[in-house]
């Protein structure tokens, strides 16, 4: 108790961990570099490209190993004794709700996306309120309606243009001759000035994380919520 | 200045409505009638206290704090929209594991089968 | 006008003490869900409260808005779950029980 | 005509959302609102048979119902309040199961008549099986509340003219 009350005040810019001189570079650099607003965006996004992408292949393996723990393929007209125990009449009043909220929610999580620059946000927290929305569809209604968006079949090739759509920019940067994810060479492609190609690249890479962990956290609930029969799910 | 009174009386009367529901969810003897404390007691308290708090927000006026208010609003509604659906929900849960419904023992004193 | 929001704060976090009580002692697996359910509404102002406090309403808000879809979402998942674990209906034993006190 | 009256109700909420009014934010949110009405259009106004002239007297009526309902839950939770309040073991609390009938058809008037139901003092639906309503209410005054059916009304007021 006595400890929290000797440390820096919420915000103090004088604090030992802002005064450093690395995160003083950050703090006054950030913005003429890549003109965004928000440090950490720019941190992850950029300065920490590597990192991020990384971080996507690890939930996109992460997914794949969810599939290959979980999924089991039962006989195909066999029926699964615990799939009679599943079926479920959806509510009504539980759906209707589900029916009106789904679309905002959808929204949101775009808005999510693209504001990582502004506001707290990017392409993690927005894939995950995108994720949500088909697993309240889910919920709502059964597990078929929501499949019906994302089919078992497109998880792994949603996942994967997410990672695609990240390392493209990767690439781009390279065919053009700079560095891999050193996104100011982009301005050649975009018709931008060097600092806004950087903001603009960014965006581009946030929904590419996006569409990653949209997939598989839909893939991790389906799977985990049906036994691995993505029959009848909770 | 007229903004801030009413600021705080509504978040004043919004926690009295919090307050009756965490007694309600303590007093009431089964778990339908402590659904009820748990259901009302929160979405008119929420809606007290966060419009309190968006009016607050309209002190000073500009186009940035009034989209910030109609942010707030927009919970508002969203509580309001999901309180009744998730109350619904869990008291349907409730009925399908099988709780009991508690009734009052009858005056004459024979107790309940 | 600070001060009166962080006695707000604080009063709205007393108040989930009773609901722990429930969490705590509440005699089936539901109830407590009931009770993590209020909290999480609690928890929602609490949020809003705090970005009061630190002037970035506009980026709390966005938690705040969050925050309450996932508790929604939970909540409605737990109801599932129960649906699930006794999935024949108790309805109609509950009315004869009803009838016959 | 459905799918542009929902591009642009979504266009809304997210210059809401958004607070940013340069074009690359805007262009954004175009993209966005006809991303949302491209792939889920169909969840928002299931019932498409509804002319211009409907959707128009709901919207004129909707808000007076809504601040009928704000005070409703005002009542709703200064009788939660009192209950609370009371001492001893609460002699006004006698739970009971209800069965009520309804004459709405749709599904949304259904749904609406029952979030009104858990909305107002004392009761909370359980159940909606075709239409039959099962309602938890509790105590006696609730109960009779719950009987007379002049919230029905006003709800097929407006979503339902003809079925009254």
């Amino acid at each position: 108790m006595s400890a929290v009350s000797d440390f820096p005040d919420w915000g103090d810019p004088h604090s030992p961990a802002n005064s450093y001189r690395l995160s003083q570079g950050y703090i006054t650099d950030t913005f003429p570099q890549t003109s965004v607003p928000n440090m950490v965006t720019a941190v992850l996004a950029d300065y920490r490209g590597y990192d991020t992408m990384f971080e996507t292949v690890v939930i996109f393996t992460a997914g794949i190993a969810i599939i290959g723990i979980l999924r089991r393929y039962g006989p195909k007209d066999k029926v699964i004794p615990e799939q009679k125990l599943y079926k479920k009449e959806p509510d009504l009043i539980v759906e209707t709700t589900c029916r009106l909220m789904i679309p905002i929610i959808q929204l949101f999580a775009l808005y999510v996306v693209a504001h990582g620059h502004h506001s707290p946000g990017g392409g993690f927290q927005g894939g995950v309120i995108f994720g949500a929305s088909f697993i309240l569809l889910a919920l709502a209604r059964d597990l078929q309606a929501a499949q019906k968006w994302v089919p078992e079949s497109r998880i792994l090739k949603l996942a994967g243009t997410g990672i695609f759509i990240y390392a493209g920019f990767g690439f781009l940067c390279l065919l053009l001759g700079s560095n891999f994810l050193d996104y100011a060479i982009l301005h050649k492609v975009m018709g931008v000035t060097p600092i806004e190609a950087r903001s603009h690249s960014m965006l581009g890479v946030e929904i590419g994380v996006a569409f990653t962990v949209t997939a598989i956290m839909f893939s991790i609930y389906s799977n985990l919520a049906s036994n691995g029969y993505m029959k009848e799910g909770l | 200045m007229i903004n801030e009174i009413i600021c705080i009386v509504m978040v004043l009367s919004g926690l009295l409505f919090f307050v009756g529901g965490a007694i309600g969810i303590i007093r009431f003897p089964d778990f339908y009638t402590r659904m009820h404390a748990a259901g009302k007691g929160d979405t008119m308290s929420v809606f007290l206290i966060l419009m309190g708090m968006a009016i607050y927000q309209l002190n000073d006026f500009s186009l940035a704090n009034l989209l910030v208010a109609g942010k707030i609003f927009f919970i508002t509604i969203f509580i309001m929209w999901a309180g009744p659906t998730s109350t619904h929900a869990l008291i349907k849960a409730g009925i399908d594991e099988g709780q009991k419904v508690w009734t009052r023992k009858d005056e004459k004193g024979d107790p309940e089968a | 006008m600070e001060n009166f929001f962080t006695l707000t704060g604080v009063a709205i976090f007393a108040l989930m003490l009773p609901i722990l009580y429930r969490i705590i002692v509440g005699p089936t697996a539901i109830d407590r869900i009931v009770a993590v359910n209020m909290i999480g509404t609690k928890t929602m102002v609490l949020l809003i409260i705090i970005g009061m406090l630190f002037k970035r309403v506009d980026m709390f808000v966005d938690f705040a808005l969050t925050y309450a879809l996932l508790n929604f979402i939970g909540s409605l998942a737990a109801a599932r779950f129960f649906d699930r674990v006794n999935p024949e209906k108790q309805i109609a034993k509950l009315e004869t029980k009803e009838q016959e006190s | 005509m459905y799918r542009l009256s929902i591009f642009l109700l979504l266009f809304g909420i997210w210059i809401v959302f958004s607070g940013q009014f340069d074009g690359f934010h805007l262009t954004l949110g175009v993209l966005s609102a006809a991303f949302i009405t491209a792939i889920s259009s169909s969840f928002l106004f299931v019932d498409r048979s509804k002319g211009f002239g409907d959707r128009l007297r709901e919207i004129v009526l909707l808000p007076g119902f809504l601040l009928w309902m704000l005070y409703q839950i005002l009542l709703s939770n200064i009788h939660i309040l009192k209950l609370a309040f009371s001492s001893g073991d609460i002699p006004e609390v006698q739970p009971s199961l209800v069965r009520i009938k309804t004459n709405l058809r749709t599904d949304f008037g259904k749904w609406m008549l029952a979030n009104s139901i858990t909305l107002t003092p004392g009761t909370i639906t359980i159940s909606i099986e075709g239409d039959e309503l099962l309602i938890h209410s509790i105590s006696k005054a609730t109960t009779e509340g719950v009987m007379d059916d002049s919230m029905e009304r006003k709800i097929a007021r407006i979503f339902e003219p003809e079925s009254k």
